[in-house]
């Protein structure tokens, strides 16, 4: 039940407005026909699924709709980032 | 007085002109406002509560709130019983009814073969077939289990509220309430809750005085302050029942059950969800009960309790004591004994040599203090009449024991820190050498343990930690400056010497041959089942916990655990620490589930969406379907008709005269922006760069795996403005996908997406009459199928209202569906019905649409596809364009070596073989059905109705390379036996050419 | 106190290899006779070996099972199963421990068939009371498109041989006297499937129950001891990393559940999976007063009464990744929600405790089972939450699998490569809600 | 229980409701609505502005909710999109909305059972205004200057949000005023 700071509402709000939209930064292939069908599946299925800081999407749902990054601790369930789509996550977590 | 009168005579908080008469197992017994169900057992004399889950053994009340293991009860009766609650935390009130939950007859019995039972003795028998276990497994079923659940449904209401505070205090005792008392003078937001009826923990059975006055004045005044204070509030009978991340606690507020079964407006319990900037947890401590053998007799109870028996509730639960202790602080239960009078047989201390002003104080008074012995054995059949005791040295016997008489045994093995909420968050607690108990953990900058619960002995060092603790959270949560701003009150009190660590007292035989040495009361679990599993490999204290059910029961084994956990590390000769704690979960003290769930039951279980006409269905007899969270008519029966009578009289109308349809649910997104069209492109397979204004396209949205999620007709309005409609289910899921790839892929592109879905009402005018309806309401729009062809859109007014109507049709018939915003959406239809009174207009329902729809093989997302359905497969290529600039959404997942093969399930037509029978929807198709199961899947039905407009039955399905098996035969065994022929057709059945819609 | 020294003692011999002690109601007496004093280990905690022919990673019932029918069926017994924490600790210990088969596809019903006809006789194998209780496990419909895929579910199943019925509210009635089936409900029960030889069963035991026979096996079973990376020489695995050194294995068999894809990073792998928390619940213990399983996808719960007399309740899994084994609250006030609207009497029962677990749940909901693109390494992962019931049905495909170094022919369809291919098979419907 | 009247509802009827998105950083853009609505659009998370007639309230970073009262959802659609020149969605969404005025002693109550938000005057002061969770559903809520609510909803739910009002206001003493009544 962890709350997140919406970084256009700039408030922080409770769980029950977001929805989790996947894994962040996995870019939708340029040119996808180029792929071999393993190099797509990869695209479309694969995940890192770390157990520790995970860069992932979410989606004010209830409030102002907007998609963003969080790098979320998926073990201790702190919120490390809040950084906007586009973005990097902040340096000193990208060192790990 | 007499010595066997339970309750005194003087003293206590209970109000001695409110007698309350209540019933115990069929027996009439009083006691008085103030009471607890325990206390009121107690005074009255009731030493068996119930008997043992196990063995059957009789059991009395052990401890006086949360802890207590024995003295489960079901309260109440019928719909309003409450199954499982504990006697020490049962308000009593006029009238009140309880039983015992005690064993059944069957396990008082084999309680007598106990020796045959030890932990896990059912892994190991009753398997010799799989039928004979099912026999044992009734049995079991029987004799387990504490009350019965109720028969009826709830009569009463529960409800929940959020909260945002600065500081939780959880606990009002002496720690919490200093601790409210410093966050809330700082101009903090406080929550204060605790679970008793009264606020004040352990001052509501103290003795000693606090700046000089009683105890109860030093309450009264900070209650009082408490209260006045603005930005307090207070949550009393509220039980911190989880702490959850980020500071979120729930806490179950008992609202009405102390008033007993009357009827009470408003609810019987309340959830409280809070958000707490900091939390102080000032739980206080539960003492820890020793063990020795036959440690279950009635009698046999926590020091700390029989003192709380007596100072609040004055109750005396017993004539004669014998306290067996570790500790300073349990001489207090000898001398509360002492000042009401009763005699002491002796202190038992296993200490080598106590020392210390409650220990003088003792002594003082007279009683007899035994040092280094403990009670090896309780003696006593139902109730305890004496106990043995032995000298001990280092925790070892040293002599032989002998025999003191006694009809109570007050222990106090220490204290066991309430670190429950702050272990929940997973936190392990870290055991504490130096005080014999488990501490709270590290946890973290948002929580604070103040009191009890972090070890601290003296009342003093409760309030001053208390304090300090309030002002530390105000600070943190940017009140004050962190410093405390008054002085704790004077305390009266000796220090006291360390605890001695004893978990389990020897016995002269072998633990595993000694009578049994309780651990866990409730589940029966004793020492040697802790040694005996650690023999058999049961090692980890998870494993003993679940090989022993050691601390499974409803106390969650807040007297058991921590001597389980000594028990077994001197069992693996390894530390207490190493050994470890097993998980603490929520809840604290069980959680009913009505007040988690709240108000959100019956009507308020999911929230119900209508659409403007609503009323009008109701009103118009329609049967309703659940789609989505929408209310949709299915159909409207007229009196005495079948539904399929109705279904095929709907049918017609709309085939032959004209008919009616509540579109309003299909969602609907206005898309406007420069890059509106390609956007389009981008998320459907079909293209909208080319198409003309006013016009309409039918798209498919695919997954990127392919698959197809959504349908629906895009309109464009104007140069960058479309409408997109998608089904009435994914409303919401299409318009965050567009958001989605709109927001994290495509920035670039110049495009807004608004929901109208609500704004819009649409009625769907159906039928070759339809034209010549809406003329009668319509004049500004030429409606003639030169001047407004198929698939396209204009705007204009219908009754009076500026309307947007779409030539599009899920029918196959003329169709013009009407859209205005929603506030006139019943007027409009009314408007229509009103037009169409002369032909006959008919509403019609779900069931008819896709009747309707099927004739046409106008496949439904989510009904001929089921998540895995290509455009190929659904037999839609003419849907896709493969060659846009960008492709899109799906597009490579077209070519996946899977999603070209032939012999994929594709989309087909199935007329049923004999004409007459409809295909049951969800049948399987196989091509031999006379072959014994397995058999291999060939396909499945769809869709599948009666036409009345054809006359026979018609149906969609799924068949393994349909497409190339048109006239071929299938078969659909039924579970009744019988086998329906179906041949595969085309999947139009109506009007192929398509010349009816387009008229 | 008295003291056995032979508690630690026994440690490493205990039970010999081929020479475990049958449990039975004799031996229960024989041995109450000598105050249980003298009962063998259930298994050895043998220090371990420098190599194995195969390591298998994850000491759950998944990964004990493929141990056992390893050393039963194919006579591998050069077998260790590493575990960082204590058997069973991990999903097959926190499971709502429901066990049926009604699955959609071929392809999964006969894996799952497979399995349940490997429970019937489970506790007879093992000599180790599972409490396999095939009580029956009804799933509910609340609206007609639920139905319709009820119906679809009940005749693809009795096409693959598996039992199912489709039953009316009237019937739902009958066997649920406290269920609410009024047809004003929010969601009201239209009806349901019923598969009478599903059921529940005892989750702790089968971990036991399959590591006491393995070890009886020759396996070697070592608890406390993590993995923490995976060796690969030339694109082929050559050993584990571990909390206790270096363990060389000719075959690497991961059966981690929701640690699946940690196991995966550390050979460089990246699997098609995601880990998300489950929860559940219990209430406290009540004389029976449910027969039958019950699910339901529509309101989105599930609940069955244990033995004991809790009700276990199977909640929902958290829409975001997680390792923490706890859940949201919000989850358990839904799920509560639902079982108040199903079960208006329940309302007054009370929540004893409730947990997570972490599930590894693959975007097909099914699992993957078979070799990996590094040589010698295997996963057995994916089952998301519903892999209890698949317990010895897994654990025998996969050891084939790893004995033979080819798919068994129930696995071959759920290979890693069917993402590349296309080829899911689709088990939403049925899996739809956990189990 | 408190006396009746503890919360009163009132539904806002007779309103314009326009969905304006665009780039919130174009000067055209608050011109534009000063112009068309009389109101200033507010640009900062979460507050919302009023004039007059008119109130616009911030949803998202390049959304609004314009409400006029007294006026036509369409014309005022048709003369914002006049005014700026069809590089901005604009929408008429009065049909898709109810708008009710929550007051009384017991408001804050009713607000605390419906949403996780916090409507703590200290956290949400007048001025502000928010979406979130409402229920099951979602709400647009407003703090006033007089201490009352605005809540606007979507249409569809308005016959399960207005039940969920009464039921949680019941025992504060619950009342549903006319639109006139005071
Ligand atoms: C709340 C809940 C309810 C469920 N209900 C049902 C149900 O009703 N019916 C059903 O069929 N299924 C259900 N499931 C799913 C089922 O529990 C699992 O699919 C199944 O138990 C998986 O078994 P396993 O042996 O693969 O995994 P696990 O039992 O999780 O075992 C994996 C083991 O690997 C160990 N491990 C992980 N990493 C390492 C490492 N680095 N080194 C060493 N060891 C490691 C873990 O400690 C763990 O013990 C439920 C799951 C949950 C969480
Ligand atoms: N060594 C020790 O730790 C020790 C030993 C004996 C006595 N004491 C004495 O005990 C007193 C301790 O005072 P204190 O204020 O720390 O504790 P307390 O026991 O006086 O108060 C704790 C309060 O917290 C409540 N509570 C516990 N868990 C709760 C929950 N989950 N939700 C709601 N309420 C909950 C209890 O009902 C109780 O009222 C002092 O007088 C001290 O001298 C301490
Ligand atoms: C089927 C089942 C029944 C359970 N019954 C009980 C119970 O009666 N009492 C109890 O305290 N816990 C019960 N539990 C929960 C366990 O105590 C524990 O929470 C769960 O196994 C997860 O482990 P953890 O909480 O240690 O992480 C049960 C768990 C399962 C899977
Ligand atoms: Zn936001």
């Amino acid at each position: 039940m962890f709350r997140i700071r919406c970084p256009y509402c700039r408030e922080l709000r409770s769980e029950e407005e977001f929805s989790y939209a996947g894994e962040a930064h996995i870019p939708r292939p340029e040119d996808p026909s180029s792929l071999s069908d393993a190099e797509w599946g990869e695209y479309l299925h694969t995940r890192t699924n770390p157990r520790g800081p995970h860069r992932e999407m979410w989606v004010h749902t209830a409030g102002c709709r907007r998609y963003f990054n969080v790098l979320r601790d998926t073990l201790s369930y702190e919120i490390l980032a809040v950084y906007l789509v586009g973005e990097m996550p902040p340096e000193r977590e990208e060192a790990r | 007085m007499s010595e066997d009168v339970r309750r005194l005579a003087a003293g206590g908080r209970i109000d001695r002109d409110q007698a309350l008469d209540f019933v115990f197992d069929g027996r009439a017994l009083r006691g008085f406002a103030g009471d607890t169900l325990a206390s009121a057992l107690l005074a009255n004399g009731v030493d068996v509560v119930g008997r043992s889950f196990k063995y059957g053994r009789p059991r009395g009340i052990v401890g006086h709130g949360a802890e207590e293991p024995n003295a489960i009860v079901e309260v109440g009766t019928g719909a309003s019983c409450v199954p499982n609650l504990r006697a020490t935390q049962v308000e009593l009130y006029d009238g009140l009814e309880a039983r015992s939950t005690g064993s059944s007859v069957f396990q008082r019995a084999v309680g007598a073969f106990g020796r045959l039972l030890p932990a896990g003795f059912y892994y190991k028998t009753f398997m010799s077939s799989p039928r004979a276990w099912m026999a044992w497994e009734r049995l079991l079923r029987h004799a387990a289990g504490f009350g019965r659940a109720p028969d009826a449904a709830d009569p009463d209401t529960y409800d929940r509220m959020n909260h945002h505070c600065d500081v939780l205090v959880v606990g009002a005792g002496p720690a919490g309430l200093s601790a409210a008392l410093e966050a809330a003078g700082w101009g903090a937001r406080v929550l204060l809750a605790d679970e008793q009826s009264e606020f004040g923990g352990s001052l509501l059975a103290e003795t000693r005085t606090l700046g000089g006055d009683g105890a109860a004045a030093w309450l009264d005044a900070t209650l009082a302050e408490l209260d006045a204070s603005a930005n307090v509030e207070l949550l009393p009978r509220s039980t911190v029942s989880g702490y959850y991340d980020h500071n979120f606690l729930t806490i179950v507020e008992r609202r009405s059950d102390h008033l007993g079964p009357v009827a009470v407006a408003g609810t019987r319990e309340r959830l409280h969800r809070v958000r707490a900037e900091q939390v102080v947890l000032a739980t206080g401590a539960i003492e820890r009960p020793l063990v020795f053998a036959n440690n279950d007799l009635p009698g046999v109870m926590l020091a700390s309790s029989v003192s709380t028996y007596v100072n609040r509730y004055a109750v005396a639960p017993g004539k004669s004591l014998l306290l067996f202790t570790t500790n300073d602080h349990g001489y207090r239960t000898a001398l509360d004994w002492h000042r009401i009078g009763r005699e002491v047989v002796a202190i038992v201390d296993a200490r080598e040599n106590p020392a210390g002003g409650w220990v003088a104080a003792a002594k003082d008074s007279g009683i007899e203090v035994i040092a280094r012995h403990a009670i090896t054995e309780a003696v006593g059949r139902s109730r305890v009449s004496g106990a043995a005791i032995a000298p001990l040295q280092r925790n070892a016997l040293v002599g032989a024991s002998r025999r003191l008489a006694c009809d109570l045994v007050a222990c106090s093995g220490g204290w066991n820190p309430t670190l429950h909420l702050g272990s929940q968050t997973g936190v392990k607690p870290r055991w504490s050498k130096s005080a014999a108990a488990f501490l709270p953990g590290d946890l973290g900058e948002g929580t604070l343990c103040a009191g009890a619960v972090a070890g601290t002995p003296t009342l003093r060092g409760c309030l001053e930690q208390g304090a300090l603790a309030g002002a530390t959270a105000a600070s943190r949560a940017g009140f004050g400056s962190g410093r405390t701003t008054r002085a704790a009150p004077e305390v009266d009190e000796p220090s006291e010497a360390p605890t001695g660590s004893l978990f389990l007292v020897p016995h002269p035989k072998r633990v595993s041959r000694a009578p049994r040495q309780f651990v866990d009361f409730q589940l029966d679990v004793t020492a040697a089942d802790i040694e005996l599993a650690a023999r058999e490999g049961y090692e980890s204290v998870e494993h003993v916990k679940r090989y022993t059910a050691l601390g499974f029961g409803t106390d969650q084994g807040k007297l058991g655990n921590v001597n389980g956990v000594a028990i077994l590390a001197d069992v693996l000769g390894k530390d207490i620490a190493e050994v470890g704690t097993t998980m603490y979960r929520p809840s604290y003290t069980p959680a009913t589930f009505g007040a988690i769930a709240a108000r959100d039951v019956g009507g308020f279980f999911d929230a119900e969406r209508h659409t403007p006409m609503h009323d009008w269905h109701t009103d118009h007899g329609a049967e309703w379907e659940d789609v989505g969270r929408w209310k949709r008519p299915w159909y409207y029966p007229q009196s005495g008709e079948t539904m399929q009578q109705a279904v095929n009289r709907e049918c017609l109308a709309a085939r032959d005269g004209v008919a009616i349809v509540d579109a309003s649910t299909l969602g609907k997104i206005d898309i406007q922006g420069a890059d509106a069209a390609e956007f389009l492109d981008r998320v459907y397979t079909t293209g909208f760069r080319k198409l003309g204004i006013g016009r309409c396209r039918y798209g498919l949205m695919l997954h990127e795996d392919g698959t197809i999620f959504d349908d629906g007709v895009t309109a464009r309005l104007a140069e960058s403005r479309y409408l997109m409609h998608t089904t009435t289910g994914n409303a919401e899921v299409v318009f965050a996908w567009l958001e989605r790839w709109h927001q994290t892929e495509w920035p670039d592109l110049k495009v807004y997406f608004t929901s109208v879905t609500d704004h819009w009402a649409t009625a769907a005018l159906v039928g070759p009459k339809s034209r010549t309806v809406l003329a009668k309401v319509c004049t500004d729009i030429d409606l003639s199928g030169e001047a407004f062809p198929f698939m396209v859109v204009r705007e204009g007014r219908v009754a009076g209202v500026p309307a947007r109507v779409f030539r599009i049709s899920f029918s196959g018939e003329l169709s013009f569906e009407v859209n205005v915003p929603a506030q006139h959406g019943r007027s409009v239809w009314d408007a229509l019905i009103d037009a169409g009174a002369e032909f006959d207009i008919m509403p019609y329902g779900t069931e008819t649409m896709h009747v309707l729809r099927a004739e046409k093989g106008f496949i439904i997302v989510g009904q001929d596809t089921d998540g895995s359905m290509t455009p190929a497969d659904m037999g839609m290529d003419w849907a896709v364009r493969r060659n846009k600039p960008f492709g899109f959404l799906g597009d490579r997942s077209l070519d996946l070596a899977d999603h070209v093969r032939e012999d994929r399930p594709q989309l087909v037509g199935l007329a049923s073989g004999d004409g007459k029978t409809v295909l049951p929807e969800g049948g399987q198709l196989v091509d031999d059905p006379e072959r014994p199961p397995p058999v291999p899947f060939a396909g499945h039905v769809t869709s599948s109705y009666y036409s009345a407009r054809l006359s026979r039955p018609i149906a969609l399905g799924m068949v393994k390379g349909g497409a190339k098996r048109m006239g071929e035969t299938v078969y659909c065994p039924l579970a009744d036996g019988r086998v329906l022929k179906a041949s595969i057709v085309d999947s139009v059945f109506y009007d192929p050419k398509e010349e009816r819609q387009r008229v | 106190m008295v003291k056995y020294a032979s508690i630690s003692e026994t440690r490493c011999a205990g039970s010999n290899p081929g020479r475990m002690e049958r449990y039975s109601l004799l031996s229960l007496v024989r041995h109450a006779r000598r105050y249980h004093e003298n009962w063998q280990r259930a298994w050895r905690d043998p220090a371990p070996k420098k190599a194995y022919d195969i390591v298998i990673v994850g000491g759950g019932g998944h990964g004990l099972a493929t141990a056992y029918y390893l050393a039963k069926v194919h006579g591998v017994t050069d077998v260790a199963v590493v575990e960082k924490g204590w058997l069973g600790g991990g999903n097959t210990g926190r499971n709502t421990t429901i066990v049926r088969s009604n699955y959609l596809r071929d392809e999964s019903s006969h894996l799952y068939e497979f399995s349940l006809k490997l429970w019937e006789g489970l506790s007879q194998e093992l000599n180790f009371n599972v409490m396999f209780s095939p009580r029956g496990v009804l799933y509910l419909g609340h609206n007609l498109h639920d139905m319709r895929e009820i119906e679809r579910r009940v005749n693809a199943n009795r096409l693959n041989g598996i039992d199912a019925e489709l039953l009316s509210t009237a019937d739902v009635q009958k066997l649920v006297p406290l269920m609410s089936c009024s047809p004003n409900a929010r969601y009201p029960v239209l009806g349901a499937s019923l598969q009478r030889r599903g059921g529940i069963a005892r989750h702790d035991a089968v971990a036991w129950g399959f590591a006491r026979a393995a070890d009886a096996q020759g396996v070697d079973i070592l608890q406390r001891t993590e993995v923490t990376g995976v060796r690969c020489d030339n694109g082929a695995v050559a050993g584990v990393e571990t909390s206790r050194g270096f363990i060389g294995a000719r075959k690497v068999a991961c059966v981690t559940a929701g640690n699946s894809g940690v196991l995966a990073a550390m050979a460089g792998l990246k699997l098609p999976i995601e880990s998300r928390p489950l929860q559940a619940l219990v209430s406290e213990p009540l004389k029976p007063c449910l027969d039958v399983v019950v699910q339901s996808s529509g309101v989105h719960c599930y609940v069955s009464q244990a033995d004991k007399g809790d009700l276990v309740i199977g909640a929902g899994t958290d829409s975001y990744n997680g390792y923490g084994q706890r859940g949201s609250f919000s989850v358990i006030e839904h799920t509560l929600q639902a079982i108040c609207e199903l079960f208006p009497a329940f309302s007054r029962v009370r929540m004893n405790r409730h947990w997570g677990g972490i599930v590894d749940i693959c975007p097909d909901a099914c699992p993957i089972i078979g070799e990996t693109p590094v040589r010698g390494l295997y996963f057995n992962c994916g089952w998301g939450t519903g892999g209890f019931k698949a317990t010895p049905g897994s654990g025998y495909v996969f050891a084939e699998t790893l004995a033979y170094e080819r798919p068994h022919p129930l696995a071959a369809p759920f290979s890693l490569d069917r993402f590349a291919t296309g080829a899911l098979v689709d088990e939403h419907g049925a899996a739809g809600v956990a189990h | 229980m408190s006396e009746p009247g503890g919360v009163v509802c009132r539904e806002c009827l007779d309103r314009a409701f326009v969905n304006v998105r665009a780039d919130a950083g174009d000067p055209r853009l608050r011109h534009a609505v000063a112009q068309v609505a009389g109101v200033d659009l507010p640009h900062e998370p979460g507050t919302w502005n009023h004039a007059d007639r008119s109130r616009a309230y911030w949803l998202g970073p390049d959304e609004w909710l314009l409400v006029v009262e007294g006026d036509d959802g369409l014309e005022v659609e048709g003369r914002l999109r006049d005014a700026l020149d069809g590089r901005f969605s604009v929408a008429d969404v009065t049909g898709a909305q109810v708008q009710l005025e929550l007051s009384g002693h017991d408001v804050g109550k009713v607000l605390q059972k419906s949403s996780p938000y916090d409507f703590h005057p200290r956290n949400f002061p007048p001025g502000r205004c928010a979406q979130t969770v409402f229920a099951k559903a979602t709400a647009l809520v407003a703090a006033r200057e007089d201490g009352a609510f605005d809540i606007v909803f979507r249409r569809s739910f308005a016959d399960y949000l207005m039940q969920w009002l009464a039921d949680a206001a019941a025992e504060y003493g619950y009342r549903l005023a006319g639109w006139n009544e005071p």
